[in-house]
């Protein structure tokens, strides 16, 4: 079996009196979407900000690609392969969709101090960006200023961003919040392609597309991980669905 | 014969009075000699050193000035002054008398008609001696020319300086230094606060309860400003080279006429103006000035009557007068001075020698 | 930059050459005074423009760097003007009045303030980051103010101009088309690095901080850099205004010239390229001509310069842009 | 009767940028309405021109028989307009509690049946805005419309993020304030599922334009497909 | 030195602190809980020294000049508000800065236009003139203890306003998000007239009361303006009680620093320099002061992270 990508161990994360994360352990294979899901508060999204830094835990580490990386600053881990998204879309509003992509391109290529001359003529770096920008299905407003995109547009401009990284490990913190049914097949078939480039963590409320789309579930409850398994092993986990998913039929 | 003036003063912001005055003062003497020949412009400098700068270039250049004047304060005189004279033109200073243009860097084309800085806080410090103060508390305000006020205050002064506290520049609460002087034994304050720092320190003494004899130069006390300290400014000590009651020709027909032409009593700054534009008036009936040699010849003989009495040039173009000690007084419901004491009579400069001109 | 935009670039810069040079031709050399005055501040301005404008990195202490650039050279001109070294150990070195050496180092000087400020300064953000920089620039000014060696209060005047090989700056037109010059190089820098990625990342950092982390770019590190940049050009603008007055003083150091050179940013159009340019040529403009109308001009300047905010939006470059785009 | 909400052929602009071409729709008292449409369809913008977030340019939008063209859009609200908005907008500095009782009236809502809705509020009472999760947050987005006792309630998206179980929980909450009759709400929201189970009629938007309207059950899959993608 | 002179050099830090709260508090009412840049609030400050002034002199009274000290800059407050200000909410901070900036043109120079160049007269109450003498033998100013009660007043009235109020929650709310309180049905516009008029007629009040005691000229504001922003960055923008602890902090270093820097610097230096450098080093103390806690502190020491 494959090494982990991505390795956490005993991560722990308190706001004051509150364990917002407490001692959790996971880990993201090559090739694998790992679904993450829990109730609101559970802590996912402090999850993800401590594995890319925007966070620092009182303790545990954080292993990426066989190096620790929980010392390092958000943009040293950004520029070594660990992208995400946001859960509530974080956008430059006044660049256009493509300079947002593009930013991305440059900065994980560590493309930003070129004073002199920038790198959109760069056939290459622009390429990598409009794929993204297709790829989200964000063709048609390229050169729209961001502002102006509507919720849905700006959370595949999220998803676009992330992309544009070139990850070796993606980190979606709900990005199918807000694209509407559509939208959700289209990233569905989306995050099905890119498995192969990176392995993804994948947030979702969406039960629908998790259950499509996840090798494994792990299930996160006030900041501790309750149970990790396969798809219909979560699914048919009385607790989960009592405490989350709230069917007691199907 | 004819005369272009250039005049540059403050004349919008806080420091305006005292341009306003030095104005008032140079047009009211330019109209009383009714001599079409001289014309003068007037420019606002703001305060701002830059800005002055380049109004003279702009008189200079453009309205073609003879002679400027009119600047109020010392760190604009020192901008502009230099640049001025060195251009072959003459300033006539009605105010400022920094030491710098008194000495090393005094210039044939250079005259004073005010003073040199130091004079009225000499005046002090030699009234002090006369006076009986023997341990006075000495505050000014920390840059040059508050160390130079307390340098002239020393430089006749006797007694014993119990202390010489510098503030900051446009300081307007006093509650710390008015606790330290009540704590020492000082037996009098000598202060050189212009403007607002003068009249806040004035109305926190008197709040303070200290009971203490106040000394200072005329600035703090002048006539513009002393309504606005009040009833807390009488009895103070004041040194100046005029006071409205000055008894001579000149100066009675002065204030009657400024009075009439502005409906307020005239100021110190008021008489400065007008006293530079009198000796203007008369170089220019000696002399053309397009002749730079004898109308300079002319400035330097002052043969006008100046408000003050007897006037003339020292060897570095300041002047030398007489320099009393006034009192502040209160006349029906008008705060004025009342002249008490000669404190200095024919009084130079203690930067003659400095000045190879 | 749209056409539009370029068309009226153009216009202004070919107005600030020109003017000046027929008004000293027809024997009103004081318009060049007014003109070297409009393009050196304009370069401060630009210099400001660079951090606040695309940065979006409000600094309320640029006199700090302005005032910066004029004291080096007035005190490297003294220096060489009276035969004193400046330093005496562990090396000698005395003054100058050679303008490039003079240029530099007021740059260098700048810069490296900038960085030290920077560094501190640029870890708080909005209100507190204008505050931190005009805090930083009132201890520079409350210093040079009581400092004696170099004039105090009183200032440093200069009495001579620099020079510069092969031209006589005592010419009023010549020490205008320095200063021009100086303009248009700082204008084309500022330009070259909006358009860079530098630039990119520089203005997506004003708009969403957190976001370019997250795209693997310091942003600490970017704005500093930014910063530097920004104060050197403003310290360039300092050295030139104390050669145009022949004058230093702590004025220069003081928040009212922070605030004039932030009022010339904003007036002009913030993040414009041109937007200094029109910003301080109209102030100054309106400075000259409303004090003839009245004592109390400054309340008409105030209520012009209220006019432009309410109703001209985006400074002057963007409503006329707005107006010709319909 | 006239109906609670009409808009009549209402068009909206974005400074230049047309948003709403002539949009239809009306809403009786009582009702429950989905406006369903791709993303960028114009649903926001409709929701914003009810309570004058926007102003339309031409068209008219009555409220209870009253042109709310000319209204401020604090004075649209006090006739009893509520909005949970897309994207939350909690006030972020304030606590949980203050942005409840920020712009309360007085009704049937207040901090007490507003927190046994969302029970995970309570605990949270005093936490500000900006620490909470985002499905918190949401929970406050809507917490807060409810405390202004609206009659017509707004809800943009107000799912968004939420975990199944607190989802059913406002699904179920939303059929009994139906029941009630006294609520009508308009609805936007991605699952169709969900909606169809709760809404008396959808709206299809496309371009700004109502396309359709109906009921779920006349929703064939077809038109879903055409005009949703799905 | 003695005992008694420390201590009254801690009241006096005090009492200076006090002062600039009473500026500060009007500044942090519009500055952090509207979220606008105010460059005119010193104006308003002026206006009310000189309405102050004015009445004070015409009637005899000075609590009537108080009253209108108050009143005018309210007015004041609320008419540039209405005009003005109202139009810039939604516009960039830079947009606030330019405006206020012109408006404090108009309004310095107004001033100088309606009362001429010359500072006015303006003289504390007879009740409230001389000294008290305080336990421990310290002798000081009544003046100055009434402005430690106003300030205190102010502060209290302010906190409960802004913290436990209705209104205030209202508008902390709008300061987050002006377009979404309005869309809950609350009138933010009008709300916004009155706390701008409210700091406003703070501001007249301290123009007022320290104007008693300083120079009442054009210009005035101008200074504590500068320290007024000082005071709230350092307590932290928007906090009344971080604009309280500020403005004593700043109160107390200022005053401490001008008395006992040169003490300090004459254990080692001739008097004359220790002097010179010890009050100029006690100029800069303030902003050191700000820049200290800013860099340890970068919101101030009430401040909240990212607020
Ligand atoms: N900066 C913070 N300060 C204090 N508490 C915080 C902070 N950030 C998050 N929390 C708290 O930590 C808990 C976990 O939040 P987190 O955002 O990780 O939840 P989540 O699992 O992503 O939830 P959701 O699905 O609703 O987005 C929440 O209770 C939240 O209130
Ligand atoms: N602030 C804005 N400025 C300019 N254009 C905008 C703005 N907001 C939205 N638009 C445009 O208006 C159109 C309608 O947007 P709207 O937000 O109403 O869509 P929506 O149906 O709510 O979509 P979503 O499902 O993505 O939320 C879109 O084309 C969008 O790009
Ligand atoms: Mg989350
Ligand atoms: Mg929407």
């Amino acid at each position: 079996m494959a090494e982990p990508i991505l390795r956490i161990y005993n991560l722990t994360k308190s706001f004051g009196a509150l364990l917002a994360t407490d001692g959790v352990s996971l880990d993201l294979k090559p090739g694998e979407i790992h679904a993450l899901i829990g109730p609101n508060g559970a802590g996912k999204s402090t999850l993800v900000k401590l594995i890319v830094g925007e966070l620092r835990q009182n303790s545990g580490s954080i292993e990426f690609r066989g190096v620790r990386v929980d010392g390092l600053g958000a943009a040293e881990r950004a520029r070594r392969g660990l992208a995400r998204s946001f859960q509530v879309s974080s956008i430059f509003p006044e660049l256009t969709v493509f300079e947002n992509v593009f930013l991305a391109v440059q900065g994980t290529r560590g493309r930003t101090y070129r004073f002199f001359g920038n790198d959109i003529s760069n056939a290459e770096f622009s390429h990598l960006a409009s794929t993204q920008v297709e790829r989200a299905k964000l063709g048609a407003r390229s050169a729209a200023v961001a502002s102006e995109l509507s919720h849905g547009e700006r959370r595949r401009l999220e998803v676009a961003m992330a992309l544009a990284m070139r990850p070796k490990a993606l980190l979606l913190d709900e990005p199918m919040a807000g694209v509407g049914a559509e939208g959700t097949r289209e990233l569905t078939n989306l995050l099905k392609e890119i498995r192969a480039e990176s392995p993804i963590l994948l947030i979702e409320h969406d039960m629908d597309a998790v259950f499509a789309l996840a090798d494994r579930i792990s299930v996160l409850v006030n900041g501790r991980l309750v149970s990790t398994g396969s798809v219909s092993e979560i699914r048919n986990n009385e607790d989960v669905r009592k405490a989350y998913l709230g069917y007691e039929d199907d | 014969n004819s005369l272009k003036v250039g005049m540059i003063t403050t004349l919008s912001g806080g420091g305006a009075s005292l341009g306003v005055d030095v104005r008032d003062g140079f047009l009211l003497a330019v109209k009383q000699s009714n001599n079409p020949n001289i014309e003068v412009v007037v420019e606002d400098d703001q305060r701002k050193p830059d800005v002055a700068v380049q109004l003279a270039d702009k008189l200079i250049q453009s309205d073609k000035a003879d002679v400027l004047t009119g600047i109020i304060w010392s760190n604009l005189a020192l901008a502009v002054v230099p640049s001025v004279v060195n251009q072959g033109k003459f300033y006539l200073s009605p105010n400022a008398g920094p030491s710098a243009l008194a000495g090393n860097l005094c210039h044939e084309n250079y005259f004073n008609v005010a003073w040199q800085n130091d004079n009225l806080h000499e005046a002090a410090g030699a009234y002090a001696n006369t006076a009986g103060l023997a341990r006075p508390y000495l505050v000014a305000p920390n840059y040059p020319a508050g160390k130079d006020a307390l340098n002239g205050f020393k430089r006749f002064f006797e007694g014993e300086v119990v202390q010489s506290h510098y503030t900051r520049l446009g300081q307007d609460d006093y509650a710390a230094e008015l606790a330290l002087i009540r704590a020492t034994d000082a037996d009098s304050i000598f202060f050189f606060l212009p403007g607002g720092m003068g009249i806040a320190f004035l109305k926190q003494f008197a709040q303070s309860g200290i009971d203490l004899p106040l000394l200072g130069p005329a600035f703090s006390f002048d006539q513009g400003i002393l309504q606005a300290v009040g009833e807390a400014a009488i009895g103070v000590k004041n040194t100046s080279q005029w006071s409205k009651d000055l008894d001579n020709e000149a100066n009675i027909g002065f204030v009657a006429a400024f009075q009439a032409e502005y409906g307020r009593l005239p100021s110190l700054y008021a008489s400065q103006g007008y006293d530079t534009a009198n000796l203007l008036i008369s170089a220019l009936a000696n002399a053309e000035v397009s002749d730079a040699d004898a109308f300079r010849a002319a400035l330097k003989a002052a043969e006008f009557d100046s408000v003050r009495g007897d006037f003339s040039f020292a060897a570095n173009h300041h002047p030398v007068q007489d320099i009393y000690v006034r009192e502040v007084v209160k006349e029906g419901d008008i705060l004025t001075n009342r002249i008490v004491a000669l404190a200095m009579e024919d009084r130079s400069n203690a930067f003659v020698n400095d000045c190879s001109m | 930059m749209s056409a539009r935009e370029r068309g009226l670039n153009i216009g202004l810069a070919s107005l600030l050459l020109v003017v000046p040079l027929a008004a000293a031709y027809f024997g009103e050399p004081y318009y060049l005074t007014l003109a070297t005055r409009i393009a050196i501040l304009s370069i401060a301005a630009v210099g400001l423009n660079f951090a606040l404008g695309l940065g979006g990195l409000v600094s309320f202490g640029h006199a700090a760097y302005f005032g910066l650039g004029g004291y080096a050279a007035g005190i490297l001109a003294n220096h060489a003007l009276n035969g004193q070294a400046i330093l005496a150990w562990p090396m000698e070195i005395g003054g100058t009045t050679f303008m490039p050496a003079i240029w530099l180092v007021a740059v260098l000087v700048a810069a490296l303030t900038a960085f030290l400020i920077g560094m501190l300064s640029l870890r708080t953000t909005g209100v507190y980051f204008i505050m931190i920089t005009l805090a930083f620039a009132q201890m520079l000014y409350y210093f040079a103010v009581s400092w004696p060696a170099y004039g105090g209060e009183d200032g440093l005047p200069v009495y001579v101009r620099n020079s510069f090989p092969g031209l006589n700056t005592f010419d009023p037109v010549q020490f205008f088309l320095i200063s021009f010059a100086a303009l248009m190089v700082s204008l084309a820098i500022f330009s070259v690095l909006r358009n860079s990625n530098f630039g990119l990342a520089l203005r997506a950092s004003r708009q969403n901080a957190g976001r370019l982390e997250s795209l693997g770019i310091e942003v600490f590190r970017l704005r500093l850099t930014a910063f530097v940049v920004s104060g050197a050009i403003t310290g360039l603008a300092g050295a030139l205004y104390a050669d145009l007055n022949r004058f230093v003083s702590p004025q220069m150091l003081s928040w009212h010239m922070s605030g004039e050179i932030m009022v010339f940013v904003i007036l002009g159009g913030v993040g414009r390229l041109f937007g200094p340019v029109a910003g301080a040529a109209l102030y100054i403009f309106l400075e000259q001509s409303l004090g003839e109308v009245s004592d109390y001009w400054q309340v008409f300047l105030g209520l012009l310069l209220l006019c432009v905010v309410l109703f001209a939006r985006g400074g002057l470059i963007g409503t006329v842009l707005d107006r010709r785009n319909g | 009767m006239a109906p609670l909400l009409s808009m009549k052929n209402v068009t909206a602009f974005y400074g230049g940028s047309q948003a709403l071409f002539g949009l239809s729709l009306r809403m009786r008292q009582g009702e429950v309405v989905a406006l369903v449409g791709r993303n960028g369809a114009g649903k926001t913008t409709a929701i914003k021109a009810i309570c004058r977030l926007l102003r339309h340019r031409s068209g008219e939008i009555r409220f209870e028989g009253k042109d709310l063209g000319p209204l401020a859009s604090h004075r649209a609200a006090r006739l009893g307009i509520g909005l949970a908005p897309e994207g939350r907008r909690c006030f972020a500095t304030l606590t949980v509690e203050e942005n409840l009782i920020a712009a309360a009236r007085p009704g049937h809502w207040n901090i007490d049946s507003v927190l046994r809705l969302f029970p995970q509020l309570r605990d949270r009472r005093s936490k500000v805005a900006r620490t909470l999760s985002g499905g918190e947050q949401q929970m406050l987005a809507i917490g807060r419309a409810l405390m202004t006792n609206p009659r017509l309630l707004l809800l943009d998206e107000a799912t968004e993020g939420l975990a199944p179980l607190v989802r059913r929980n406002i699904w179920e909450a939303v059929s009994e304030l139906k029941s009630d009759g006294e609520l009508s709400i308009l609805l936007v929201d991605k699952s169709l599922r969900e909606l169809a189970a709760i809404a008396d009629r959808c709206v299809v938007l496309e371009r700004g334009r109502d396309v359709w309207s109906g009921t779920f059950d006349e929703l064939t899959p077809e038109m879903a497909v055409r005009h949703l993608g799905v | 030195m003695s005992i008694v002179l420390i201590a009254e050099q801690i009241l006096n830090g005090l009492q200076l602190g006090v002062m600039l709260f009473l500026m500060a508090a009007g500044l942090t009412l519009i500055f952090g809980v509207m979220g606008l840049i105010n460059l005119a609030h010193g104006s308003l400050y002026m206006i009310g020294a000189f309405a102050c002034a004015g009445i004070a002199s015409a009637t005899g009274s000075f609590w009537l000049g108080l009253l209108a000290g108050l009143s005018a800059a309210a007015a004041a407050g609320a008419i540039v508000e209405l005009a003005v200000i109202r139009r810039l909410y939604n516009r960039d901070h830079l947009d606030q800065v330019l405006a206020t900036f012109a408006l404090i043109l108009v309004f310095s120079e107004g001033t100088r236009w309606v009362f001429g160049s010359f500072p006015l007269y303006l003289t504390p109450p007879e009740v409230l003139e001389g000294t008290v003498t305080l336990p421990g033998g310290i002798i000081y100013s009544r003046f100055r203890l009434a402005i430690i009660v106003a300030g205190l007043a102010v502060a209290g009235g302010l906190f409960l306003l802004i913290g436990k109020t209705l209104l205030g929650v209202r508008i902390r709310a709008g300061e987050c998000d002006r377009e979404m309180i309005a869309a809950l049905g609350v009138n933010i516009g009008i709300l916004y007239t009155l706390v701008f008029a409210l700091g406003a007629g703070l501001a007249g009040l301290a123009g007022a009361m320290v104007g008693s005691i300083q120079s009442v000229q054009v210009g005035m504001g101008e200074p504590v303006l500068i320290l007024a922003f000082v005071v709230i960055v350092i307590g932290g923008i928007g906090s009344v009680a971080g604009a309280f602890v500020g403005s004593i902090l700043v109160g107390m270093a200022d005053t401490l620093g001008r008395f006992l820097f040169p003490v300090f610097f004459g254990t080692f230096m001739d008097p004359s320099s220790a002097m010179s450098v010890g009050s100029a080093l006690a100029s800069m103390l303030i902003y050191l002061l700000m820049a200290a806690v800013l860099v340890f502190r970068p919101q101030g020491l009430f401040g909240h992270v990212g607020a």
